[in-house]
């Protein structure tokens, strides 16, 4: 019985969690390329503009619902969902920490038992796969919306989007394949706890240093592959609005638009995940605990907090000389509770691992800043002619190297 | 719990291939065939075979049948209207009857009493298995099929050229 | 220890001269083809030393087997891919290696001129692969191998020149001709398989050693007769002897290889590898030495008058080989082995002279168009003089001590035997002799004549010495020639053949050998230095005789008459217009119009819409259930 | 309510594949559409791999999941050129009514 409680309280948790993270992950894509554009970006709603993505769900919500009328009803109003649902199933089996143990808690007439759970909503053996498998399946949205939604830009971009999606599966199916050579599982804990502990002391044993240095080509096609797997420049060709307008979502408004631009943030996050567990080394840090890696955390809060209050000194806006001041205490705060042992150590891992998923996000934004979009026939070649063959080649390599270390 | 699942992964494996007959839509038997996988690969998790629910997912549904919509798509072809009748229309439900009874009654009176299917009792379908199984007692099977896959591949590219460009 | 790469490395030399050979540059040919064949040289002589060969003590008693993988798994008979090395291997493979690279450097310079550079080089190449896989193989299969092989490769060299109609009635001729030899061969390793359940040689000749001698004789007999007949088919021994003179249209360097040193004495090889079986048959044995004897005479008789240079060394090959068969089936394994390696080198030798002198006459291989070569190719001469004296059994050369050890056992077994022997080393000796006289001695006749038909694609005035890697090679074999005999290969093979005779017999058998070669290069001086008049003087008084020899007894001709045409005109009369065309195309016209009619019926099911063909499927395999049912099958 | 039994006999999953099955022919004879018809003949093969895994799964050997395993590379090589060629016919005969394509006969 406790398990089932455990579970649907561990799902609310991800749920909310990740749904926060979807609204802040487009948030934080707004800022950085404003920065990167030398703009400021969403700042008027709350400090920031911290308060903007909710802004942004009330706007899509009351948004007027139109359905075109040439479209194919049924379809169109399925897509969206599927689009969704596939892109927020593979969280299920995205490992975030370690262990977590609560001591019983006694509180009068309410009696919780003492409580150890992996911080997972479940541990598949073959996650790897299912993985694959369900981001496979997310294509049908993107093709049923272009396809149903009867317009020929949408048609196209569907036509795309499915094409493209066939084609960088394989090399990134490869460019999986690889480490698992050398890991040998597929359960995601397992892959994390083969990549524990550090070569000649600080080199962390992550995946990408394991077959020196074929693991790192690996990474390489697997970032690539994930950019086109989630539709995102260089590679966002469905809907490349200088072509198809906005290929396959043209038709939709409101929060079915606001479904698909879930799906592919939330694409991205389970791709980031992914890749952090996969090649990063999931939640170890990437160097051992003497050399203080457990302290950096702290430093950075102490760091921002500092910075909250330097621009405190010369505030953009008047508000700010009151408003920084308190969260840069918050960053004190926050630092300090980093400190507490007690504290520190069920959270080390989650910060580790959503560290490095964020360096990850933060590529995605940082590229869609700065490279232009591909053409669809390169786009194409460059998946059949480059990336499938050096993703053989490299397994096979791989998988000689693994063989010829066993 | 078992029977629970089976009952609904089969009623919606059962739903999804009526609907995929009834359907006069292309698209609309596409997809209910997806769900059909859907619900075999869940059924395949319940049998033990870990491996093979996921390749269901990859290969059918992920790739064949992404496959099978793309190209119904390309031709945007419509709703299929009356054609002429053959014999083999009306010949054919009789033939279906006769069919689906012969093999119910064998499965019913022939088969001996077979056990419950209870799930974790068979764990040979886990990818370590597979993968020994397939590179040792089936290693030639395998690379034939590699073989099998190139000439495919080929033979498509041959075939569809001058369509897609 | 690797024997593998001993074949393999000429294989490997095959497969790049074959495969780009068109192109690559001569010198890239030559270093791949030679180079490929002194590596196995030298790895044989790496892999004997590794076994104490050349140390003391008292190696290889017993056979070095490699074994490499199953081949045939049937039942009980199993026969795998697996090399051995004995003595007798040992001997065989310095032979093969070693004079096979003289050879090939030999080549080099001799088919300078010639079209088709690296398709020699290669099949020369793939020659050495079959017969060193021959001498290692470990069992019968395996020897066969190598025996077809080395028979494919000789097949292609004779008929190396193909745009010569002559060449490639050769190459034919030589082909059929072993096709016989090596059904009987096939027949007794048949045989073998079925008495013994199995094809290695431990494990047979186990077996035979185990049983007595007068049990089972009889099928011990046709078994070694049997092997014989691939014996006489590959050895050039009577009746079969006939395609080793016509086989000379292949280049000289090849006659030298394949058809004087190594190839035709794969017979040899392959009847004292089964000494045991022979041992059990001494009928078999009997009929070996007659054999052998009556080629040896034959041979030799008709060596005396030829006029083509290479046909006489081709015909002392023949009555050679036949010495050697004549040693074996006296008992005397380890004289005949001995014979083979003193004649690979002499005989050799006399080929590549002969090669030579043709180089230097450009292409004329008319001994009446020769003479006085010796001031023109003094290197040649001197070699070919060696190899003469060597071959004639002048002691203490090599040929000696081999030719006087077998007909010591000859005398042993049999008087008569003996002293025919002797008569034919007496003939051996004087048609040596007197081709060498011809060649080298009296006034040049070729000035008068001319040069023949130049195909050597260049024409000079005076005859030439030939290149360096012509000649090194011949003076090699000369010095081989010269003190082979001193290699004591009856010594060596003692542990393996206990019935060899003891080495020093009657002393005065050997004597009256070297007598009969004096009597024979006495004559042969007499006769073609001191007065020319009288070989046309004794042509003419025994006319008949003569004209016998000269036509080689008629022996083809015969053979045409009693097998060849009558083959053909049964082939075209019988088999083509009657069963043939009657028969078999009368079977495939009536399937073809049964199968019409039949589908004329069927055809009304196919009414061409997918999906009755799919009742019709779903109906027929409701019939097959049903059926199975019926039958109990499903259960 | 009638209670569930914890699990189910293993006949029922081969009924399931049964009645897929008979599902897939009816598809292949009753539909016009050569598209849905390959799928038809998907869904059998599906109904194939679900048998061979139950009986897998009552032989407790891992042969069966291969056979299914062969059976979806097979199908992938198959609908590889079955679409290419149902391209192929579209394009030289504008349509895809299977009883239009009977040009087998004369």
């Amino acid at each position: 019985m406790t398990f089932f409680i455990v579970s649907i309280i561990k799902a609310a948790v991800v749920a909310f969690v990740l749904l926060t993270a979807l609204a802040y992950l487009q948030w934080l894509e707004r800022k950085v390329l404003a920065h990167i554009q030398l703009r400021v970006g969403p700042r008027r709603v709350g400090p920031h503009g911290l308060l903007q993505p909710l802004a942004d769900v009330i706007k899509l919500i009351t948004k007027e619902d139109m359905m075109p009328s040439h479209v194919n009803k049924v379809f169109w109003f399925l897509a969206p969902f599927i689009a969704v649902l596939f892109s927020l199933i593979p969280i299920a089996v995205i490992p975030f920490g370690t262990e977590l143990s609560l001591p019983a808690i006694n509180l009068g007439p309410v009696h919780i038992p003492a409580i150890t759970t992996a911080m997972q909503l479940t541990d598949l053996n073959i996650g790897v796969l299912f993985i694959l498998g369900i981001s496979g399946l997310g294509v049908y949205g993107v093709a049923l919306a272009g396809w149903s939604s009867n317009n020929k830009y949408s048609l196209l971009g569907g036509l795309r989007s499915s094409a493209q999606m066939i084609s960088y599966e394989l090399p990134m199916a490869m460019a999986i394949a690889a480490p698992l050579l050398a890991l040998n599982t597929l359960s995601f804990r397992g892959i994390v706890d083969g990549q524990a502990g550090f070569f000649f002391g600080f080199l962390p044993k992550w995946t990408i240093f394991q077959v020196f240095p074929f693991n790192i080509i690996s990474f390489i096609l697997f970032i690539i592959a994930a950019f086109a797997e989630t539709n995102r420049v260089p590679f966002d060709l469905p809907e490349a609005e200088n072509e198809l307008v906005a290929g396959f979502h043209t038709e939709y408004g409101s929060m079915k638009f606001a479904a698909f631009f879930m799906a592919e943030y939330c694409n991205m996050v389970t791709i980031s995940c992914v890749a952090t567990l996969l090649f990063l080394g999931g939640w170890h840090p990437p160097f051992p605990a003497q050399y203080g890696s457990s302290f950096l955390p702290s430093l950075v809060m102490a760091g921002a907090g500092v910075l909250c209050f330097l621009h405190a000194m010369s505030p953009a806006r008047p508000l700010d000389r009151f408003t920084l001041p308190v969260v840069g205490v918050a960053f004190f705060a926050l630092a300090g509770v980093f400190l507490i042992p007690a504290v520190a150590l069920p959270l080390m891992p989650i910060i580790w691992f959503s560290a490095k998923a964020l360096v990850i996000l933060f590529v995605y934004i940082w590229v869609r800043g700065t490279l232009p979009r591909f053409r669809y026939d390169q786009l194409m070649r460059f998946a059949w002619t480059f990336m499938f063959p050096v993703a053989v080649v490299n397994l096979f390599l791989t998988g000689l190297v693994v063989a010829l270390m066993a | 719990m078992d029977a629970l699942l089976f009952m609904i992964f089969a009623a919606i494996a059962v739903v999804c291939g009526i609907n995929l007959v009834v359907q006069t839509h292309p698209i609309s038997s596409a997809l209910s065939l997806v769900g059909v996988m859907g619900a075999l690969a869940a059924l395949y998790l319940l049998l033990g075979g870990e491996f093979i629910a996921a390749a269901q997912l990859v290969v059918y549904a992920g790739a064949i049948m992404v496959l099978f919509v793309f190209v119904i798509m390309l031709l945007n072809a419509g709703t299929e209207h009356k054609g002429h009748r053959t014999w083999a229309k009306y010949a054919g439900v009789p033939l279906l009857l006769v069919f689906l009874g012969i093999i119910a009654n064998l499965i019913a009176n022939r088969l001996p009493a077979s056990e419950n299917v209870v799930f974790g009792q068979f764990t040979k379908g886990s990818p370590l298995e597979i993968g020994r199984a397939l590179f040792t007692t089936y290693l030639l099977p395998f690379e034939v099929t590699s073989v099998l896959i190139l000439i495919a591949i080929l033979g498509a590219i041959v075939l569809a050229r001058k369509e897609i460009d | 220890m690797q024997l593998w790469l001993i074949p393999l490395l000429p294989l490997a030399g095959f497969a790049v001269n074959g495969l780009l050979g068109r192109r690559l540059s001569k010198t890239a040919i030559n270093a791949v083809a030679a180079g490929s064949v002194v590596l196995s040289f030298v790895w044989v002589l790496k892999t004997l030393s590794t076994l104490g060969v050349f140390g003391g003590g008292n190696p290889l008693e017993q056979a070095y087997v490699e074994h490499y993988f199953t081949w045939i798994q049937s039942g009980t008979l199993n026969i795998g891919v697996d090399f051995a090395i004995d003595r007798l291997t040992a001997v065989m493979l310095m032979i093969v290696t070693g004079v096979g690279f003289l050879i090939h450097v030999y080549a080099i310079g001799y088919m300078a001129h010639e079209g088709g550079y690296y398709r020699f080089f290669a099949y020369l190449n793939l020659f050495m692969f079959f017969m060193l896989t021959l001498v290692l193989g470990a069992n019968f299969l395996l020897l066969f191998v190598g025996w077809e092989g080395v028979g494919l490769c000789s097949y292609l060299l004779i008929g190396f020149y193909f745009s010569e109609k002559f060449a490639t009635d050769a190459g034919n001729k030589a082909f059929i001709v072993n096709r016989i030899g090596d059904f009987g061969f096939s027949l007794a390793v048949f045989l073998i398989a079925m008495h013994f359940g199995s094809l290695d040689f431990a494990t047979v000749f186990g077996k035979v050693q185990s049983m007595p001698v007068e049990s089972s004789a009889g099928w011990m007999t046709a078994i070694a007769l049997l092997l014989f007949v691939g014996a006489t088919g590959k050895s050039a021994q009577i009746p079969l002897y006939v395609w080793l003179p016509d086989a000379m249209a292949g280049p000289t360097p090849v006659s030298a290889l394949i058809h004087a040193a190594t190839m035709v004495t794969a017979g040899v090889y392959m009847v004292t590898r089964s000494s045991a079986i022979f041992l059990h048959a001494h009928g078999a044995l009997e009929v070996v030495a007659i054999i052998g004897l009556a080629t040896a005479f034959f041979a030799a008789t008709m060596g005396l008058a030829q006029t083509d240079i290479k046909k006489v060394y081709a015909y002392s090959t023949v009555s050679q080989l036949g010495y050697m068969f004549l040693g074996l089936g006296t008992g005397a394994f380890s004289a005949g082995i001995f014979h083979v390696m003193t004649h690979a080198f002499f005989k050799a030798l006399l080929f590549l002279g002969a090669g030579s002198v043709i180089h230097a006459m450009s292409g004329e291989q008319d001994l009446r168009k020769m003479g006085g070569l010796r001031k023109y190719t003094p290197i040649t001469f001197w070699t070919l003089l060696c190899a003469s004296v060597a071959i004639a059994g002048v002691p203490p050369f090599s040929g000696y001590h081999s030719k006087d050890a077998i007909l010591a056992s000859a005398y042993e077994y049999a008087p008569w035997m003996y002293w025919v022997g002797v008569f034919t080393a007496g003939m051996t000796a004087f048609y040596v002799f007197r081709a060498f006289f011809l060649a080298f001695f009296g006034e040049p006749r070729w000035k008068a004549a001319g040069h023949g038909h130049d195909d050597h694609g260049h024409s000079h005035g005076a005859p030439h010495e030939s290149p360096p890697s012509m000649w090194i090679p011949l003076a090699v074999l000369a010095v081989l020639s010269l003190v082979g005999g001193y290699i004591n290969i009856p010594k060596w093979l003692e542990p393996m053949f206990k019935l060899a005779p003891e080495e020093s017999g009657i002393p005065w058998t050997a004597m009256v050998s070297v007598a009969a070669g004096v009597i024979g290069i006495a004559l042969a001086a007499w006769f073609y230095l001191i007065a020319p008049a009288i070989p046309e003087g004794l042509a003419r008084t025994f006319s008949t005789p003569y004209r016998w020899i000269y036509n080689k007894y008629f022996v083809d001709e015969f053979y045409d008459s009693l097998v060849v045409n009558p083959t053909v005109d049964g082939s075209r009369s019988l088999l083509w217009r009657v069963v043939d065309a009657g028969g078999i195309d009368g079977i495939v016209n009536g399937a073809g119009k049964t199968a019409r009619n039949v589908g004329g019926i069927l055809k009304r099911m196919q009414s061409g819409s997918i999906r009755s063909y799919a009742a019709w499927v779903v109906l027929g395999s409701i019939v097959v259930i049903v059926a199975i049912t019926m039958a109990g099958g499903a259960r | 309510m009638p209670q569930l039994p914890p699990s189910v006999p293993l006949s029922w999953y081969l009924a399931l594949s049964l009645i897929l099955f008979v599902l897939g022919i009816a598809g292949f004879l009753f539909r016009r559409n050569i598209i849905t018809v390959f799928m038809s003949i998907e869904l059998m093969l599906n109904a194939v791999n679900l048998s061979f895994i139950t009986f897998s799964y009552k032989l407790k050997q891992v042969d069966g999941h291969i056979f299914s395993f062969f059976v979806m590379v097979v199908a992938a090589a198959e609908a590889a050129v079955g679409l290419a060629i149902i391209l192929t016919v579209f394009k030289n005969r504008q349509t895809l009514e299977i009883d239009e394509l009977s040009s087998l006969k004369n």
